[in-house]
């Protein structure tokens, strides 16, 4: 039998051993425990290091609230840092280390930082590594060099960098009620709610419900409350409005009543069955919330308060009632109020020895005297705890006697051997998820606590989270609260009749003891009362600067154990009661959350991909693929052994010489209908469309309000109130938001429906000198020759019996003609295309080529309209039409938008014949080593087939001005320097004779 | 935060996107009041409190609404279609 | 009051550091000033600091509504660079980064600066070439800047998954080196030190409520602990200009209040040693001294006064968070806030005089303006000592946006929630 | 004006199609996933003021009775028409040509017609854990009296914008973006896979 199992007792499966290893050494526990409790049933007591001064430190918690006790739980590769080993669920071939120790958790080197002692006090990096003032140390060097040894120091765990292999899922639910916590207040509340009828969720962080039921020792309606607590979640388990959820933390209180939680899913399994998340993160709206998550007990601040051993007093109860575990032979309590006498009365129960209960109050109770003698224990009221003793393990403590109105201590010092001291500093309830909105808690004096805000959303509180602290108080709240979230009527049947150790739930206002050696207020930051004193003198008196000066509560438990009374002795420096000096902020999470479960379905799946109909042929077809937003589009059509320049210039030349075909059903494509459509039009685009005829097309320009560029497209009238804009593919989303926004808000008055057809139609452009033939040879139902489509006609027809649309415009620049069909046909259209082609030399290509041809002919993208130029940066003012007002047109004249200095679209010639690279920047006078006084910069750039040159646009200051000029290109980050002549923007067929035909 | 749609009910922040100030009037379209046309497009009432915002419902029913919301505590007091008609009052 | 140093450091400790004075004093405000500070936050502090410091005017408050640095300053992810893409940015946050790289020495105060170095990732061959446009034009204002290839990315930053597969993958960065972080919280306090030592008084808790005039010109404030006068009143308020502003009488600005959040995860031995953003989306992140990965994202895409943020935006920081770092998933979150921020119509700052008479305006620093605080002050002390801006600062004028100058580094125009 | 025989449509779901059961599916399959392929898919869309006699026509054309009221619906198993926006309605048909049906009866006086048939793609998912499997990607209310029979809704996934029809008790008809349907089918079976899915 492990040492400090008990022989009986406790909610573990004694008939089911598990095997587990910590640090390499195994050990058995049994189902039911958690990492801590196993350990400590073997009689472990050093479970981590402190995170400043590498104190030695044992469990102080058995729950959440955990400080020291961190452990990293490993599976396979994959690491999972900074778990508290009292959340841990042991199971068959758990794997956890201790962390923040080298070379091991008993020898740890970096205890040696406890020698710089006062040295290392709160703030101290702020005073000094600031190094000299003059010579090569100066300015941050010596900093960095401290800091690299300081960071290695610091940190707690390590994270792993082999991928999580785990799911993570996201889970929408709704319900009226959502009760948090589920001890005796939160199933009383989900029960009555239940009851009514209401839709209730039920959770609770914890693996079984419960709560404090779940080890008090109470007796509810006759039965143990563990009983109870089981029987009465039996009785929700069978309802089909009341989900349960276990092991869920609900850690943030967001607006609308939105709140967010995790549940651990196979955190505690060996392996998770087929498809099952790790982590199922739980977005919850709710009608009403009951909030009813109990409290935390405070440590005692007193000197030598952190050595493995000194735990808090409820905590050993639950180990010693829930888990069957004592954490000591020889017991001493140390207390400022009655609920540790409940304590030490359940352990006695359990089997230890309870030595002494100190209180700090010098009058107790006959009832409180009564428990202590019933707990065999030597009770010292009006006494403190003024030292502990031993190593890594206590073997005693120090009591003096104590006044607990001055806190004056008197009299000679009295060891008393004991190898564990429970301490009660009394009770803080759990109000975080009440206070994220940012709502002011309430200091109740009597209390001596935090009391939730008052509501700023719809929720109730219930038992202990309101100070309530017995249980027969948590079970009324409950039910009242869960009557009033579904909305019923006060009840009048009888509530559970509660037997409880009797108790004053107000404790004494003594916070801390002071006497000699270090008081730990922050355990895992190692902050103690003396550093709280040297904020207040160094003038970090708010308790904002207090926490931030001495990194108080900024721990992993966030202030859970070490808020209340490092306030407390803040507030004592200062001379002014508690809540002057206020409680810090909440925020969520309440716990600290796996990155991957907030992920949720998106860990390994960011984004979704967006496909053309032709996709898989592509792929098929030897395409190396681009990603274009979300988008994917063929980038070349490489041969083997090509480089992506030679399969571009190819394509591009082909596409020139005889014919070449693109996928371009990425196109923003927007169906724009009605009786006002044209008009709308007319506002929307700088240009006319009302005058378009029907079965034709015109080439659009839109600029924002503010008189900027914004978007181009072609714009095709298929019918008198029915056209079909064309955005790019990048601002599809942006052009079709703003054309809802005007209707919708500026110009209800329009009748006029916009709708995305991008998905409606693949698209395939097919242009060069034999794009026509090819038509000619595969088009049935229309004729398609000059007459019938002229430039920008549209006609529709089949092409392999799918009816296709037709319309002849040209963004390479050649004869050129854009096939639409139902997405469905796409591919069949495109292979029809190509099969018809394939006499005349068609080709695919890429997008590259298509930026080729792009650049040849001048055309601007989104590298040029990039938010930041003007239709006349860009060459383009003879789209801005002048008989009427359009988006745009009131702001585009004002004096920056006109000045002649802005940058306009030249296009440059290399002459060097090196290429160019995107993003180079040109300069009047070359200075490789201190490039200066750039004039502007390459959007886009290539070989050109056509010229056989390596060509760019470029946006340069008062760049028409210089056309014919010499410049140079100047990209130091690629080491690319050389002369250029800036010409105009059309290099290739500038008057369009090619595309005109 | 959930926002009402008078369509399609309350629905979750993440459906919607936001257009900013509702209390911007847009001059008329051949209006050559640059003053109004550049309030219209850079100034902003950026209160403290209740706010008359605009907002799309682009991830449902794609309408406009307009929405009075606190700045301050971001509780949602009521919406309505842009375009006019139907209203919900969210303050209880 | 004490030099820090080493050695007072070790003085004080043998005496049980009992001798410690208050960083800065807490002085009742006094019935006028030369001039009147609005905002205890880095841009107020540097202000009166460099007020004092040169241009040698020390009868100067500073009135901070709560604690000093409940403002952005202590709530934001400490990114310090002048990687900017338009010459009028550049200029300014490289005028900034000088003055970091002194500033522990300039202040006797470590600010913890640190230049580990800023890196963009890019995903696309466009983005690259974006990239480099950018780093381009820093080169050719003397700002250091390098392209990083996806060798040099995986040996700097090994927990980054570069693969291929990706959904978005790593096709290199553009890299500030000389970028870094410095602590928040001790460029506050440093400042404020600072300030104090030259005679300047920080008046903590003290909220403007109001402006005292004479005729149009403003000649003082009225303040939750009195009227207190000036001859120049300037206003450093970042995130609540919108609301200072009203109370001068002007309602509408070109500025919306947005927050935006900020998380940092638990404390982790060192990971990650650099600044790495995602270029698909808002994603940024470092690690701090203390071991947490201090991260965010985007705005949360309204107006807000709230310093808190909404569930959406915390799903989107960790789902591009782990699409980069995909082995830390099983990090954890530890805590969450948000800050307001002052959104401008072109994501860049206001530093001006005016624009009512006796007012100096410091705003619209988004997100962005902790690396310029330093810089901020220096010029904003400046345009207040001389009546006129510094060249540095002539081009974030409050009229910019009406004439058609603005200096929109992101290209989205007048849409605050994307800049 | 003589009909042609059209090809068969190619769905993009194709090559990530794989009937058959998947999944945890030892103990039983908890949801059926199918692609409907549905021949036509219409947007009607009323003007203000016009949405009853639109209602009308679409009782005329199809025989459906749509309530009046946001978010309506009805189905008979071979047609389907649910509201999803103020004045707009989605008409779906087993059969193609709904389009050619409507196209004289929706006047401009009325409001307009768009055809969607291939621009976006049907999936339906029935069984048991379909509201369960349905939650991890909407943030709307799945319960039977939250979104009765019949009723029509417009949300998303992210980036992927859906139309949802409740088809039955335990039955859902997602219409999504065709461009964005494999991304969303393959997330849909990822997230099946708890419960043990079919693909018919
Ligand atoms: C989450 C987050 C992350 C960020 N990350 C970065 C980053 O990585 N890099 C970067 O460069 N920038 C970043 N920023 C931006 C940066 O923090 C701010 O731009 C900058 O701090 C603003 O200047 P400030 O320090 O003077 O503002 P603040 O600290 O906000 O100071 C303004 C002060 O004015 C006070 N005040 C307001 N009204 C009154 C009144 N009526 N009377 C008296 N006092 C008043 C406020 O209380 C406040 O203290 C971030 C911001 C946020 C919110
Ligand atoms: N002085 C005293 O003796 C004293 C003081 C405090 C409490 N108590 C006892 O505590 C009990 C109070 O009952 P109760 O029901 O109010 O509280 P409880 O402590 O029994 O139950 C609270 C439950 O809430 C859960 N919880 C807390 N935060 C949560 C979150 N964010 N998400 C999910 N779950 C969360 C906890 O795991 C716990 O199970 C009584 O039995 C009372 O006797 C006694
Ligand atoms: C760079 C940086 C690092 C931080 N590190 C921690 C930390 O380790 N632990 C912690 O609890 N909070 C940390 N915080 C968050 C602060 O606790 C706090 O939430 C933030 O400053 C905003 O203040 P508020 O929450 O009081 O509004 C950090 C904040 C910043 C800006
Ligand atoms: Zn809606």
């Amino acid at each position: 039998m492990s040492p400090r199992r008990t022989e009986t007792g406790g909610r573990i499966d004694r008939l089911r051993t598990i095997r587990f290893t910590f640090d390499g050494a195994p050990y058995t526990g049994h189902a039911g425990d958690t990492l801590a409790s196993a350990l400590l049933a073997n009689g472990v007591t050093l479970f981590g290091r402190s995170f400043k001064y590498h104190r030695p430190r044992g469990l102080l918690a058995a729950g959440v609230e955990e400080p020291n006790a961190l452990v990293t739980v490993l599976r396979g590769e994959v690491r999972e840092p900074n778990i508290a080993a009292t959340m841990v669920e042991i199971y068959d071939g758990l794997v956890a280390v201790s962390q923040n120790r080298a070379p091991s958790l008993a020898w740890d080197i970096g205890a040696l930082n406890q020698l710089g002692g006062k040295v290392l006090s709160a703030g101290f990096y702020y005073k000094t590594f600031m190094g000299p003032v003059i010579g090569p140390l100066k300015g941050t060097r010596f900093w960095m060099f401290c800091e690299h040894f300081i960071r290695r120091a610091a940190g707690l765990g390590k994270a792993g960098t082999a991928p999580d292999p785990a799911r993570y899922e996201r889970m929408n639910a709704f319900c009226d009620v959502l009760v948090v916590g589920s001890g005796p207040a939160g199933l009383m509340a989900a029960k009555a709610a239940a009851d009514q009828g209401a839709r209730v969720i039920l959770a609770d962080l914890e693996a079984h419900f419960g709560g404090s039921a779940h080890w008090s020792g109470e007796t509810i309606d006759g039965v143990p409350a563990a009983d109870w607590a089981q029987r009465t979640v039996g009785q929700l388990e069978g309802n089909d409005n009341v989900r349960l959820l276990p092991r869920t933390t609900v850690w943030g209180y967001y607006d609308g009543n939105t709140l967010a939680a995790l549940e651990r899913v196979t955190d505690h399994k060996e392996t998770p069955a087929k498809g099952e998340p790790r982590q199922r993160y739980w977005a919850i709206r709710a009608g009403t919330v009951v909030l009813a998550t109990g409290s935390f007990e405070r440590p005692l601040i007193f000197p030598g308060n952190d050595r493995p051993g000194v735990m808090l007093a409820h905590a050993a109860e639950r180990y010693a009632v829930e888990y069957g575990v004592l954490p000591g032979q020889r017991i001493a309590l140390f207390t400022n109020n009655d609920s540790a006498y409940r304590s030490a009365v359940a352990l006695k129960k359990a089997g230890a020895a309870v030595v002494a209960i100190v209180d700090v109050r010098g009058d107790v109770s006959n009832e409180m005297r009564r428990l202590a003698s019933e707990a065999e224990a030597e009770l010292l009221a009006g006494h403190a705890v003024v030292a502990t003793e031993g190593g890594r393990a206590l073997t005693g403590l120090k009591v003096q006697r104590f006044d607990a109105t001055n806190g004056a201590l008197s009299g000679d010092d009295r060891s008393i051997h004991a190898d564990s001291l429970l301490m009660s500093g009394g009770w803080s309830p759990t109000i975080h998820l009440a206070s994220q909105a940012g709502a002011r808690a309430e200091w109740d004096p009597a209390r001596q606590a935090f009391l939730p805000p008052r509501p700023t959303q719809r929720w109730i509180g219930a038992g202990a989270f309101t100070g309530s602290f017995s249980t027969a108080e948590a079970i009324a709240e409950g039910r009242a609260a869960g009557l009033q979230a579904a909305g019923g009527s006060a009840s009048s049947a009888p509530l559970p009749i509660v037997e409880a150790t009797p108790g004053d739930p107000d404790p004494a206002p003594v916070f801390e003891i002071k006497a000699k050696g270090k008081s730990f207020v922050d355990f895992q930051h190692d902050v103690t009362a003396e550093d709280v004193r040297l904020a207040h003198r160094e003038g970090f008196v708010s308790v904002e600067h207090l926490k931030r000066y001495t990194t108080l509560g900024m721990a992993t438990d966030q202030g859970k154990n070490s808020n209340v009374p490092g306030l407390a002795i803040m507030a004592e420096a200062l001379g002014k009661p508690i809540p002057e000096v206020g409680t810090t902020r909440f925020r969520p999470p309440y716990t600290a959350v796996s990155i991957g479960s907030l992920a949720a379905e998106r860990f390994g799946d960011l984004k979704p991909e967006r496909l053309t109909p032709m996709h898989d042929w592509h792929i098929a077809n030897g395409a190396t693929m681009y990603s274009a937003g979300l988008w994917y589009r063929p980038m070349i059509y490489g041969l083997a052994g090509e480089t992506v320049e030679q399969a571009y210039v190819r394509e591009a030349r082909a596409t020139r010489e005889s014919a070449g075909i693109v996928d371009v059903s990425t196109l923003g494509k927007i169906a724009v209908q009605g009786p006002d459509a044209a008009e709308f039009l007319d506002r929307v685009y700088t240009n006319m469309f009302s005058t378009l005829a029907v079965g034709k097309a015109r080439y659009g320009l839109m600029l924002r309000e503010d008189g900027l560029a914004f978007d181009d497209g072609t714009t095709w009238r298929l019918g008198e109130q029915d056209f079909l804009m064309t955005t790019t593919t990048a601002n599809a989303g942006k052009v079709m938001q703003n054309l809802e926004y005007f209707l919708d808000v500026i110009w209800p008055e329009l009748k006029v429906t916009v709708t995305s057809v991008t998905d409606e139609w693949a698209g395939a452009a097919i242009g060069g000198p034999k794009a026509r033939a090819i038509l000619f040879s595969c088009v049935t139902g229309t004729a398609v020759d000059n007459a019938t489509l002229p430039f920008m006609g549209i006609v529709h027809g089949r092409i392999a019996g799918v009816p296709v649309m037709i319309c002849r415009l040209s963004f390479s620049g050649e004869m050129a003609f854009e096939v639409y069909s139902g997405a469905g046909y796409g591919t069949r259209v495109w292979e029809a295309l190509i099969e018809a082609g394939k006499p005349f030399g068609l080709v695919t290509y890429g997008l590259e080529a298509l930026g080729t041809m792009r650049i040849e002919k001048g055309h601007v993208t989104g590298a040029e309209i990039d938010g930041r130029t003007t239709a006349r940066d860009l060459h383009l003012d003879w789209m801005l039409s002048k008989k009427k007002p359009f988006i745009g047109s009131a702001m585009m004249d004002r004096e920056g938008l006109i000045s002649p200095d802005r940058l306009q679209l030249v296009g440059l010639i290399s002459l060097d014949n090196r290429p160019f690279n995107g993003g180079a920047h040109i300069v009047e006078e070359l200075d490789e080593a201190n490039p200066h006084d750039s004039i502007g910069h390459i959007t886009a750039c290539c070989y050109s087939p056509a010229l056989s040159k390596y060509i760019a646009l470029a946006l340069v200051k008062d760049g028409k001005a210089r056309h014919g000029t010499r410049a140079f290109v100047s990209d130091p980050l690629r080491n690319r320097f050389g002369p250029i002549e800036i010409v105009s923007n059309h290099f290739y067929d500038p008057d369009g004779s090619r595309m005109h035909g | 935060m959930l926002i009402t749609c008078p369509y399609c009910g309350p629905r979750d922040v993440i459906e919607f996107t936001y257009q900013g100030d509702g209390n911007r009037e847009r001059p008329q379209p051949a209006s050559q009041n640059l003053d109004a046309w550049n309030a219209y497009v850079y100034d902003r009432l950026n209160p403290a409190g209740d706010h008359n915002e605009i907002w799309q419902h682009s991830g449902g029913c794609r309408a406009h609404l307009r929405v009075v919301r606190n700045t301050l505590t971001h509780e949602v007091l009521s919406t309505a279609f842009a375009r006019g008609g139907h209203k919900t009052e969210s303050r209880s | 009051m004490a030099e820090y140093s080493a050695f007072s450091l070790l003085k004080n400790a043998l005496t049980g550091n009992k001798d410690w004075k208050p960083a800065w004093r807490k002085p009742d405000p006094k019935a006028s000033y030369d001039v009147i500070v609005i905002g205890g936050g880095g841009h107020g502090l540097s202000t009166a600091y460099y007020l004092a410091k040169e241009h040698g005017i020390t009868n100067v408050a500073v009135l901070e509504k709560g604690w000093l640095g409940s403002g952005n300053v202590g709530r934001n992810t400490t990114a310090v660079r002048s990687n900017y893409l338009l010459p009028q940015n550049t200029r300014f946050y490289e005028h900034s980064m000088k003055l970091w790289e002194n500033l522990s020495h300039d202040l006797n105060y470590n600010v913890m600066f640190s230049q580990r170095g800023c890196l963009n990732l890019a995903h696309t061959p466009a983005q690259l070439d974006d990239y480099a446009r950018r780093g381009n034009a820093m080169r050719h204002l003397g700002v250091d800047a390098d392209l990083m290839s996806v060798d040099q990315i995986k040996r700097l930053v090994p927990a980054l998954d570069v693969s291929g597969s990706a959904r978005f993958p790593v096709l290199g960065g553009l890299m500030q080196r000389r970028a870094g972080s410095a602590r928040h919280d001790a460029v506050a306090w440093g400042y404020a030190r600072g300030a104090d030592r030259r005679g300047v008084d920080i008046v903590e808790n003290c909220e403007v409520t109001g402006f005292l005039r004479d005729g149009g010109r403003i000649t003082g404030v009225s303040t939750t602990r009195g009227e207190i006068r000036a001859k120049k009143v300037a206003l450093a308020v970042a995130g609540s200009t919108g609301r200072v502003m009203q109370l001068a009488g002007i309602s509408h600005m070109p500025i919306e209040s947005h927050v935006l959040q900020a998380f940092v995860s638990e404390s982790l031995k060192p990971i990650i040693d650099t600044i790495l953003t995602f270029g698909m989306g808002h994603f940024y992140i470092s690690q701090s001294d203390k071991g947490g990965l201090v991260y965010g994202g985007d705005l949360d895409g309204y107006n807000s006064y709230a310093q808190r943020g909404s569930l959406p935006i915390v799903d989107e920081v960790m789902s591009e968070m782990v699409a980069l770092f995909p082995g830390l998933a099983r990090v954890r979150m530890l805590r969450s806030w948000g800050g307001v921020c002052d959104m401008t119509m072109d994501g860049s700052p206001i530093i001006t005089t005016g624009p009512l008479p006796g007012m100096y305006l410091n705003c619209g620093w988004c997100y962005g303006g902790f690396k310029a605080t330093p810089a901020s002050g220096w010029c904003f002390a400046h345009t207040i000592a001389k009546d006129e801006p510094h060249e540095f600062n002539a081009p974030f004028t409050l009229d910019r946006f009406y004439r058609g100058l603005v200096i929109d580094d992101k290209g989205q125009g007048a849409t605050p929630r994307l800049h | 004006m003589a009909e042609h025989q059209l090809p068969e449509r190619q769905s993009p779901l194709e090559p990530e199609y794989h009937p058959g059961s998947h999944g945890n599916f030892e103990h039983g399959v908890d949801v059926i996933l199918s692609e409907t392929r549905p021949g036509s898919i219409l947007q009607l869309a009323a003007w203000a003021g016009e949405e009853k006699r639109l209602i009308e026509v679409v009782r005329k054309v199809t025989g459906l009775a749509l309530p009046d009221g946001a978010g309506g619906g009805v189905g008979n198993g071979a047609r389907a028409a649910f509201g999803f926006a103020p004045g707009k309605f989605t008409v779906v048909d087993e059969a193609e040509g709904l389009a050619q049906a409507f196209a004289g009866a929706i006047t401009p006086a009325i409001g307009t017609l768009t055809d969607l048939s291939h621009g976006r793609t049907a999936i339906r998912i029935a069984g048991p854990k379909a509201e369960w499997v349905m939650a991890k990607f909407f943030a709307i209310d799945f319960a039977l009296p939250a979104f009765p029979l019949g009723a029509g809704r417009s949300t998303n996934h992210h980036d992927i914008f859906a139309q949802i029809q409740r088809s039955g008790a335990d039955q859902f008809d997602i219409y999504v973006f065709r461009s964005f349907a494999r991304s969303f089918w393959k997330a849909l079976c990822h997230a099946s896979e708890e419960v043990g899915y079919e693909v018919q």
